[in-house]
C-alpha cells in the first residue's frame, strides 16, 4: 500500500506543524489553489509505514553485499551518530568564520589526509559524487590545456572496460571520446593506445585496479605514452579501496583523480546516494581547482574562493558539496588510521582472491583466471547460459532467495554473462563461504530443475518484474482515486 | 583491525585456499618500484571513543548561535521521526536499487517521492533526484537545450535575481557546450526581473528563461508575466522553485498558461538539516513530453510475474550506464538518503503542515520587518517577499554582521558578497522555528551592532 | 543462529575498545581466570545479526498491537530523541544541584502535571514500574496505619478481576489478601465488600476502570465501604488511559495511586520495559511518599530525602527511579497539554466502543455486553471454543498470521476464553476495520477449516511452541560447544 | 489532535455504528458528581518543534562538566551501535514478549543476554532483569530467604561497605516480611568488611550474607575467605557485582568453594547511559538448584510445532500472573529495553574489549591516585580498589566539590552524605573514558580548590 493509501482527507500529524495558519497578506497572483497532494496521514502511520517499507530492503546492515564496483562495506554507526550531532547539523553554510572553525578544521584534515593516500599535491571536497568528480576533473584538463593555448585537444581516451559515467563525463566538457580496447589480459591494448594518442589527445581516463577487477600492470607505460602525447591522466577512483596504502595514484602518474568517499571511506549511500567524489591533482592543476577549498592560515581556517582560484574550473553547488559525507568520510579514515589503510586494500584483496578461487574450483569461470583479483573480480556464466539456459541474471534473482544481494550483473560490457563480485573487506569468512554455497546449490539447480532458477526470486516480495512493459507505458507517480 | 573481522586462523586458511604465502603476494602485479610506504601522513587510529570525543569538540565550537541566515540553505523543524526512520540500517546502508525485487522499500518510496514532488511542483513527472539545487539549475538547463531542438541559439536567459551561485555552477555545468547564459538584470527598485530589460529579448531565439521563485532576495517574481512571455516567444520556462514556498505559492506547473517546462529546485527545506551545506538533493521536474530527456534516476510501478504491482528504475536507457557517451548526464549516485528523510518528512508534514509552516515563516519574516522597520531599517526591495528579505542596514554589512556573531546571533547573508554596491545591505530569513523571543533578540542584536 | 555462532576465537569489534590491556597489578586471588564467554564478533556482525534480529519481532511501529491493559500507543519519535540529547544521557544522577536545574525542573513540572491529571496532593516519581508502584502504595498505607498505632489492620482488599500484582504486592508488604467476587454486570459485588470489610482492613485496591474493560459504577460507594471501615483506597493507574481529563482518581476518593507513565504517557517498553510506576498520594499520605522527590525553592529545585521526610515509605532504588522514562513522559504531556489530556481518553473510549460494537455485530459475545466498554473490552470466545474447538488461543494465533498482534489472552482470569482488545486512540478507523476484517475471517476458518485456525500461525518465524516441555526441562542459556 | 488520527467523518461513522450521540455519551457510566473539569494547571500544547528546544534548553543547562562521579553510576563508552539497534521500532516499540511466534527478536535477544551473563557472573541462570541493581538486592535476599528453608533467622548480614542506597533500598522491600538486615561494619583501615566483626556471628543461623565486589567504596572484598565462611555456617552467599569489573575479576560463580548463590547487581555499566539515574537495570543470576525460586522474566529455547528451535518465555508459573499471591515477587514490567542495549553492548565489546576496559580503568584511577599523592592527597583506605577510589582531602568534602564544579569538574561523591566520620573525603572514579589530560585537570581543579 503506498502512503496516499493510508491518507484520509483531514487527517494530520497534528505535533508537527503550527496548529493554525498564520495570518499573511499574500497576493492572490502568488497564491496556490490546487492541492499539494500530499498524503493526510498521522504521525504513527507515517511511521509505521516507511518502518515496514525499509523492511523490504536488502542492506550491508541485513545481507551480504557484494555489488561489484561499489564498495559495499560496513558503514560504521559511530560516523552516522557524531555527523548528526545537533553542532554538526545546525550549522548553517554561510556561518561566519568564528562560528566554522570546527568544521573547517575537519575538512582541511580530511584533504590532508586525503593528499597523503592518494599522493597528489591538492584535494578539493566539494563534488557531490564520483561523476560530478570526473567532470570537474576533466574540466580541469581542458582548464589546463586552455591556458597554455593549447586548444585543439579535443579527445578523451576511455578503455572500453570503463564505467558509463567515464565517456558521458567526457561528452559534457565537450570532448569526443575515442575508446580504447582491452587485451585478453584484462590490460589496456598498448597497441590500440599509442594508435589513438595524439595532438588531439586531451587526456585518458582509467580506472585502476579497472573494473575488470584486475590491476593495469601497464600503468607506468600507459602514463608515459600518454603523456608524451600531451595528454593528461584521469584516476578514476571507483576502486581505490583495492589499493589503499599500497600504491597511490599519484605514483602512478595520474594528473587528477576523483575518490568515491562513499565507497572507500564507507559513508552509507542509501538507495542510490548521497556520494563524495572529491578530487586530487598533481602540482599543474592547482589553479584549476574546484571551489570552495579549504585553506589553513596559521592557526585558522578560511575557505578559498573565486578570488583566491580565479583559475577554478569553477563552482559545482551552491555550497561546499555534501558535507555530511565528509564528515563521515573523516571519521571513518581516522578510526582507521595509518595502519588501517593498507589494511583495508589487503582484506578487500584477500577476501576477492579467496571467494574467487573457490568459485572457480567449485566450477565456475573466472573471466581472467591468470590474473590476481584486486578487491573484486569477474565470473562469466557464458559456459552456463548456453548449456544449462540459465543466465547471470537468473543466478542474481536466485541469490536473493538464499538471501544474499547479487553481484554487480552486465557490467562491464565486454565480459558476457559476468558477475562482478566485491566482497570488500569487511565480511567474514563464514559469509563468503555461505555465498559460496549458495552459488554451488544454485548451479545444482541450474542442472535439475533450471525453471527453478530462471523463474527467481521465489521469496521476495515480489517476483521477476516485466521491466519492457514498465520503461513502454511508464507509471510514474500514484494519481488521486486511484 | 578496525571494521576487519578476520583472525590469524582464517587468514592462514584463505591464503592456503588461494594458494599465496602472504597477503603481500596478493599485490604482486603492482610494479614494484611505485608501491607506496607508510602513510606517515595519517594519524594513528582513534577508537571510536576517542574520535566521538574529538567531534563533540569540534561541533560544539561552531554551536550555540541563533541564525538568521538563509540564502539558499533553510532552518526548518524537522520531526524526530525522519531521521530516526531514515538511518535505520534497511534505508541507510542499502544503495542504489539494481535488483527490484530486493529493493521494494527503496523503490516503493522513491515513487512516493516523486508523485509528492509532481504534486507540489505542479508538474507531470519527477526525477528520484540530482545532487543540489545549483546543480539541477544546471542539468535543467541542459535538458532544456536538448528538449527544445528548435531553438538554435543555446542561449538560456539567466536572471541576476537568482541564487548567484546556482547561476555560478550552472555555468560551469554547461559551459563546455557551447550554451551561453544571459544575464537578466533585476529592477534596483523591486528587486525582481527587469521586465523592460526583457522585452528586449522578445522575438529573439531564446532558448529557455529561468525564472526563481521566490528569488534569491526573497522577492516573488510575477511568475505567470514571465511565463507569458516565454510562451509568446517559443522560449521555454525553467522554474527554479523553493519547495517549502510551494505549500503556499503558485506551482510552476500553473504558471501562465501552461505552466513551467523544466521545474528545480533544492529539496534541503524539505527535511534537511543545515549540516554546513549538504547532502540536500537536487529537485528536477517535468512536463511528460520530456521525461526522455530527464536525467537522473526514475521509478516505475511495474507487475511482476505473478501479476502483482510493484517498483523498478525504468527509462534506464537515458542514462549513462546504458547509454554511455550519449547518456542525458553522467549522474550515476545521486541523493537517495536525503530524498528517503524528505519523502517521510513530507508525509509527515502533510498538506495542512506545510501551508501553515510556510505560513509561518513569512509571517515571522513580516515581524521582524515591522520590528526593524521601528529601529529605522527598510526592506531594500519593493517586491512582495515569501520568508526572506533584504534589510539595508545604511552602513558596511559586513561589520554589523561580525558584530552580531560576536553576540551568538547570525544576523544575515551580507549581499556585498554578491555585489559591492549592496554592502550595506543583509539578506534575512526568520522561518517557522523563530519565535518572538527570538525576533526581538534579532532586533537587539542588530540595534546594537549598528 | 545465536550470536555465538556468529563467533569465532580472536574476532574483536577493534573500535569498540582500547587496543591493548593497560598495566595493572591485581592481585591474584582477585583475578578473573575463566572466560567470560562474551561473543567474539566484528561490529559488522553484531550490527547485522540484532538488526536482523529485530524484524522479527511485531511492535507498535510495525504493527496494530491491541494488547488489552497495555496501552500499546504510538511512542513519539521526538520523546526518544530529546531523551537521548547528550546533555540528558550523561547527567549524572549524583550531579551537585548547580548542574541539575534543567533535569529538575523538567521532574518538578512533571510532578506537578501528574498531581493536576490525578487530582492527588503530592506525587513521587521515583517507582519503576506499576508493581513497584503498588509496592510503594501499599507500604504507605501500611505506614500510615503505624503511624496511628492501628496495628491490627492484616489484610488487604483484592477483586478478583484484578491484576496478578495486586495480590502479589500485598503479600510482599507482609499482608494478608482477602479476594471480592465480581458481579454479573462487572462492578464489584458491593455486598461481599460489605461482607469482608472490617478492623482488619488496611485497604483496597481497585483498578477503574476495571482489568474487564467497564468502569466501576459504584466507586463512590465502595470508597465509603471501606473508608468507614478504616481502611484507605488504592488504585491501580494502569488503566487511567481510559479516563484521563474526564474523572479523576483523587475525586473518586482514591488515598493512594500508581500511574504506569509507560502506558498512559506512552514511554515505549520495548521487549518488557522499562517502565515508571509513580505514585500519587492524598493529603494524608504526604509523609509517607517515596524518595526522592523533587522540591522547589523559590527558582530553585532540589531533591527531598531522607531528612525532609523522615516517615517516607524509603527507597525503592539507588537513585530516583527510571529518570529516561519520565523524561519522556514529561515530554509526551507536554506536546499533548491541557486540551490533549481528555481527548487520549475520548479517543481511546471510541476506538474501543467502535470495535467491540462492530465484533458483536460480527457474531462474537461481549463479555459485558449490556455495559458501555472503557478504553478495552472483553470478547469471550465460549462458544466458539465449544461449538468449533476452536479457543481464544487459537484465534490470537491466527491473527499473528493475519498481521496483527494479538490481544491479551486468558486475562482477566474470571472470564473464560476471553480476549481482552485494547486498541488505544492512536490507531485509524481503517487499522480497526482491517482487525475486524481478520476476526471475521478467522472465525469463517474455525467453521470451515478449523486446524488452520488451531495450527497456527503458519507465516511467522516459528509454528506453535511446545511450552510444556520448555518449562519441564529449562534450557535457559547457550554452552558453548553446541 | 496530537496522535488522534481521527478526521470529523470518522468520528460520526465509528459514533452511528456505536449508537451514540457524541464522545462524552461513552462516559455516562461515569457519575457526573466526579467528572472532572478542565486540567487548567496542564499548560497548552506543545508542537514538538516548541518542546525540542525547551528540552534542548534544559539538556544545556546541565551539561559541559567533566565527571569524576561513579557511586554506583559510571560513564564508559557505548559503541554509536548500541542505541541506534536498540531505538529501532521492532525493540523500541515492542513489549513483553507474550506471543512468542510475533517476538522471535526479543526472545532471542534475551536468551543471549542470559547465556551473557551466566558468563561473566559464572552463575547458572539468569533472568531477563529486574528494575535497578538496589532492588534486585531486595529481591535477592527475599529470594535466598524463600531457597534457605532450612535457616529460620532471616537474618541478612549486609556489610556497611555495600552501597548506601542499596541497603536502603532492600530495607525497604524486605522489612515486612520479618527479614532482618544485620549491619557489618567494615574495617576503618582497609574499607572492607570487618573480619573480626564477621566471625562473631559463626555458628549463628545466618540466612544470606551480602558480598559486595568491588564494594561502595572501590575496595575489592576478600570475597573467597568472605565466601569459605558462609559455606561453613550454611549461609547462603549473595553477591553484588559490578558486571563491568567482572572482565577482570574472579566472578562470583567461582568464590570459595562453591561460588555465590545469588547474584545481583546494576548493569548500567554496561550500555546504559548515566542518564541521571535510570533507566538501569537489575541483574539476578542463581545456581540451578534455585532457579524456581527465581523472580521476574526466563527465556528459555523450546521446539515448535515443526521441531524448529525457538524461543518462548518459561517456568511462568512463578509469576504474579500465573501465581498472584503466591508468585516469586511482584514484578511484571522490568527493564528490557535497557537488557537489549546491554546485550548488543557486550556482543560489540567481546570478552578483550570488555577486559580491557576495565583494565584501562583500573589504571587510570591508579594514575589519578598517583598524582593526587603529588599534591598530598592520598587514599583514606589501604585496601585493593578497582577502578574507584576514597581520597581523604583534610578538610570538609562539599565545600571542595562545590568549588570543583564552580569549574565545571564532578570531583566525586562526597562521602560526608553517608556517614559523617568521612566529611573529609570523596570517592572518585576515572573509567577508561578519561584521558591523562581530563586527570591532570581533575587533578589541577583539585588542587585548586583545596
Ligand atoms: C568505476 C566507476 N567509476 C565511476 C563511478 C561513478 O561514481 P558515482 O556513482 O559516485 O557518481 C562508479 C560508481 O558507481 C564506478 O563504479
Ligand atoms: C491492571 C494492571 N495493574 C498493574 C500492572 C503492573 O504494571 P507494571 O507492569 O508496570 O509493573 C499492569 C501491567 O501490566 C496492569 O495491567
Amino acid at each position: 500500500m503506498l502512503i496516499f493509501e493510508h491518507a484520509t482527507p483531514g487527517r494530520r500529524a497534528t505535533a508537527q506543524a503550527p496548529a493554525t495558519m498564520a495570518d499573511i497578506d499574500l497576493p492572490k497572483r502568488f497564491a496556490r489553489k490546487s492541492p499539494t497532494g500530499l498524503p493526510e496521514v498521522s504521525e504513527m502511520q507515517a511511521v509505521r509505514h516507511y518502518t515496514r517499507l525499509s523492511q523490504k530492503n536488502f542492506s550491508i546492515d541485513t545481507h551480504f553485499y557484494p555489488l561489484g564496483s561499489c564498495t559495499m562495506k560496513y558503514n560504521p554507526r559511530a560516523c552516522n551518530s557524531l555527523a548528526m550531532l545537533p553542532g554538526m547539523l545546525n550549522r548553517h553554510p554561510h556561518a561566519p568564520l568564528s562560528h566554522s572553525q570546527g568544521f573547517l578544521q575537519m575538512m582541511y584534515e580530511l584533504q590532508e589526509m586525503l593528499k597523503e593516500v592518494t599522493g597528489m599535491a591538492g584535494v578539493s571536497l566539494t563534488p557531490m559524487a564520483g561523476a560530478q568528480g570526473e567532470f570537474a576533473g576533466i574540466a580541469m584538463i581542458r582548464a589546463y590545456h586552455d591556458s597554455r593555448g593549447d586548444a585543439e585537444r579535443s579527445e578523451i581516451l576511455v578503455p572500453d572496460a570503463a564505467h558509463g559515467t567515464n565517456p558521458a563525463t567526457a561528452i559534457m566538457c565537450g570532448y569526443k571520446v575515442r575508446e580504447i580496447p582491452t587485451d585478453e589480459q584484462g590490460d589496456v591494448d598498448l597497441d590500440a593506445l599509442k594508435a589513438a594518442v595524439g595532438p588531439q589527445t586531451a587526456g585518458l581516463m582509467l580506472t585502476n585496479p579497472s573494473t575488470l577487477g584486475v590491476f593495469e600492470r601497464n600503468i607506468m607505460e600507459i602514463a608515459r605514452i600518454v603523456h608524451e602525447a600531451g595528454g593528461l591522466l584521469y584516476y578514476d577512483g571507483a576502486n581505490l579501496n583495492a589499493i589503499l596504502g599500497k600504491v597511490r595514484p599519484g605514483d602512478m602518474g595520474f594528473d587528477v583523480i576523483h575518490m568515491n568517499l562513499h565507497k572507500t571511506f564507507s559513508t552509507p549511500h542509501g538507495g542510490g546516494g548521497p556520494g563524495s567524489g572529491a578530487v586530487g591533482v598533481a602540482e599543474r592543476l592547482m589553479p584549476y581547482r574546484p571551489i570552495p577549498v579549504v585553506a589553513r592560515d596559521g592557526d585558522t581556517y578560511r575557505w578559498l574562493t573565486e578570488d583566491d582560484l580565479p583559475d577554478s574550473m569553477g563552482r559545482l553547488s551552491a555550497f561546499a558539496g555534501n558535507a555530511g559525507v565528509l564528515i563521515r568520510a573523516y571519521i571513518y579514515m581516522r578510526m582507521l588510521g595509518k595502519a588501517g589503510m593498507p589494511r583495508i586494500a589487503e582484506f578487500a584483496t584477500l577476501n576477492a582472491n579467496y571467494l574467487e578461487k573457490r568459485l572457480v574450483e567449485a566450477g565456475f569461470d573466472a573471466a581472467f583466471p591468470q590474473r590476481r583479483a584486486s578487491h573484486e573480480f569477474i565470473i562469466t556464466l557464458q559456459k552456463e547460459a548456453k548449456e544449462l539456459k540459465v543466465t547471470a541474471m537468473d543466478f542474481a534473482k536466485r541469490l536473493l532467495d538464499f538471501g544474499f544481494h547479487a553481484p554487480t550483473t552486465y557490467f562491464p560490457l565486454l565480459v558476457p554473462e559476468c558477475l562482478l563480485i566485491e566482497p570488500t573487506e569487511s565480511e567474514t569468512k563464514e559469509e563468503i563461504d555461505g555465498f559460496v554455497a549458495a552459488m554451488v546449490a544454485i548451479l545444482e539447480e541450474a542442472r535439475n530443475e533450471p525453471d527453478t532458477v530462471r523463474s527467481a526470486p521465489h521469496t521476495m516480495p515480489n517476483r521477476r518484474f516485466d521491466e519492457v512493459s514498465a520503461a513502454r507505458k511508464p507509471d510514474l507517480r500514484w494519481r488521486p482515486g486511484e | 583491525m578496525p571494521f576487519i573481522p578476520h583472525t590469524p586462523e582464517e587468514i592462514e586458511q584463505m591464503l592456503a585456499t588461494i594458494g599465496a604465502d602472504d597477503i603481500e603476494t596478493l599485490f604482486d602485479e603492482i610494479p614494484a618500484n611505485i608501491r607506496c610506504q607508510s602513510l606517515d601522513g595519517i594519524p594513528p587510529a582513534a577508537s571510536e571513543m576517542e574520535i566521538a570525543r574529538e567531534v563533540q569538540a569540534m561541533a560544539d565550537r561552531d554551536a550555540g548561535a541563533l541564525n538568521f541566515i538563509g540564502a539558499g540553505a533553510y532552518e526548518h523543524h524537522i520531526p524526530a521521526a525522519v531521521w530516526q526512520l531514515t538511518t535505520r540500517g534497511e534505508f541507510y546502508t542499502a544503495y542504489t536499487p539494481y535488483q527490484a525485487e530486493a529493493s521494494q522499500g527503496t523503490l516503493q518510496l522513491i515513487y512516493e517521492y516523486q508523485t509528492m514532488m509532481t504534486g507540489l511542483t505542479g508538474m507531470d513527472v519527477s526525477n528520484a533526484s540530482l545532487y543540489d539545487g545549483a546543480s539541477a539549475l544546471g542539468e535543467a538547463i541542459l535538458m532544456a537545450v536538448r528538449v527544445h531542438r528548435k531553438s538554435k541559439s543555446r542561449k538560456i536567459l539567466v536572471p541576476a535575481s537568482l541564487h548567484p551561485n546556482y547561476r555560478k555552477a550552472a555555468e560551469t555545468i554547461v559551459k563546455h557546450q557551447g550554451i551561453e547564459l544571459v544575464e537578466l538584470p533585476i529592477d534596483p527598485q523591486t528587486g525582481r526581473i527587469d521586465p523592460t530589460a526583457l522585452e528586449q529579448y522578445s522575438g529573439e531565439d531564446i532558448t529557455a528563461l529561468a525564472i526563481p521563485q521566490p528569488n534569491f532576495y526573497g522577492v516573488l517574481e510575477e511568475a505567470d508575466e514571465l511565463t507569458a512571455w516565454a510562451e509568446q516567444n517559443n522560449t521555454l520556462v525553467i522554474g527554479v522553485v523553493n519547495p517549502f514556498a510551494l505549500g503556499l505559492l503558485k506551482p510552476p506547473g500553473e504558471w501562465g498558461e501552461n505552466g513551467a517546462d523544466v521545474v528545480c529546485g533544492d529539496g534541503q527545506p524539505l527535511g534537511a538539516p543545515l549540516s554546513s551545506g549538504g547532502p540536500y538533493y537536487g529537485i528536477l521536474c517535468c512536463k511528460q513530453a520530456h521525461v526522455r530527456q530527464m536525467p537522473g534516476r526514475i521509478v516505475g510501478r511495474a507487475v511482476d510475474a505473478d501479476g502483482k504491482k510493484g517498483f523498478v528504475l525504468t527509462l534506464q536507457a537515458r542514462e549513462q550506464h546504458i547509454r554511455r557517451s550519449k547518456a542525458t548526464s553522467n549522474i550515476c549516485t545521486n541523493q537517495g538518503l536525503v530524498v528517503t528523510a524528505s519523502t517521510i518528512h513530507m508525509a509527515l508534514l502533510g498538506p495542512v503542515g506545510l501551508r501553515n509552516a510556510a505560513a509561518l515563516s513569512m509571517a515571522n519574516t513580516r515581524k521582524l520587518v515591522e520590528k526593524a522597520a521601528a529601529i529605522g531599517i527598510a526592506p531594500r526591495f519593493s517586491g512582495e517577499y515569501f520568508h526572506e528579505v533584504a534589510l539595508q542596514l545604511g552602513q558596511p554589512a559586513a561589520g554589523v554582521l561580525e558584530r552580531m556573531a560576536a553576540n551568538n546571533v547570525l544576523g544575515g547573508y551580507d549581499l556585498g558578497q554578491v555585489n559591492p554596491s549592496m554592502a550595506d545591505s543583509i539578506l534575512v530569513c526568520a522561518t517557522e522555528t523563530k519565535t518572538d523571543a527570538d525576533i526581538d533578540r534579532f532586533i537587539d542584536t542588530l540595534q546594537a551592532a549598528l
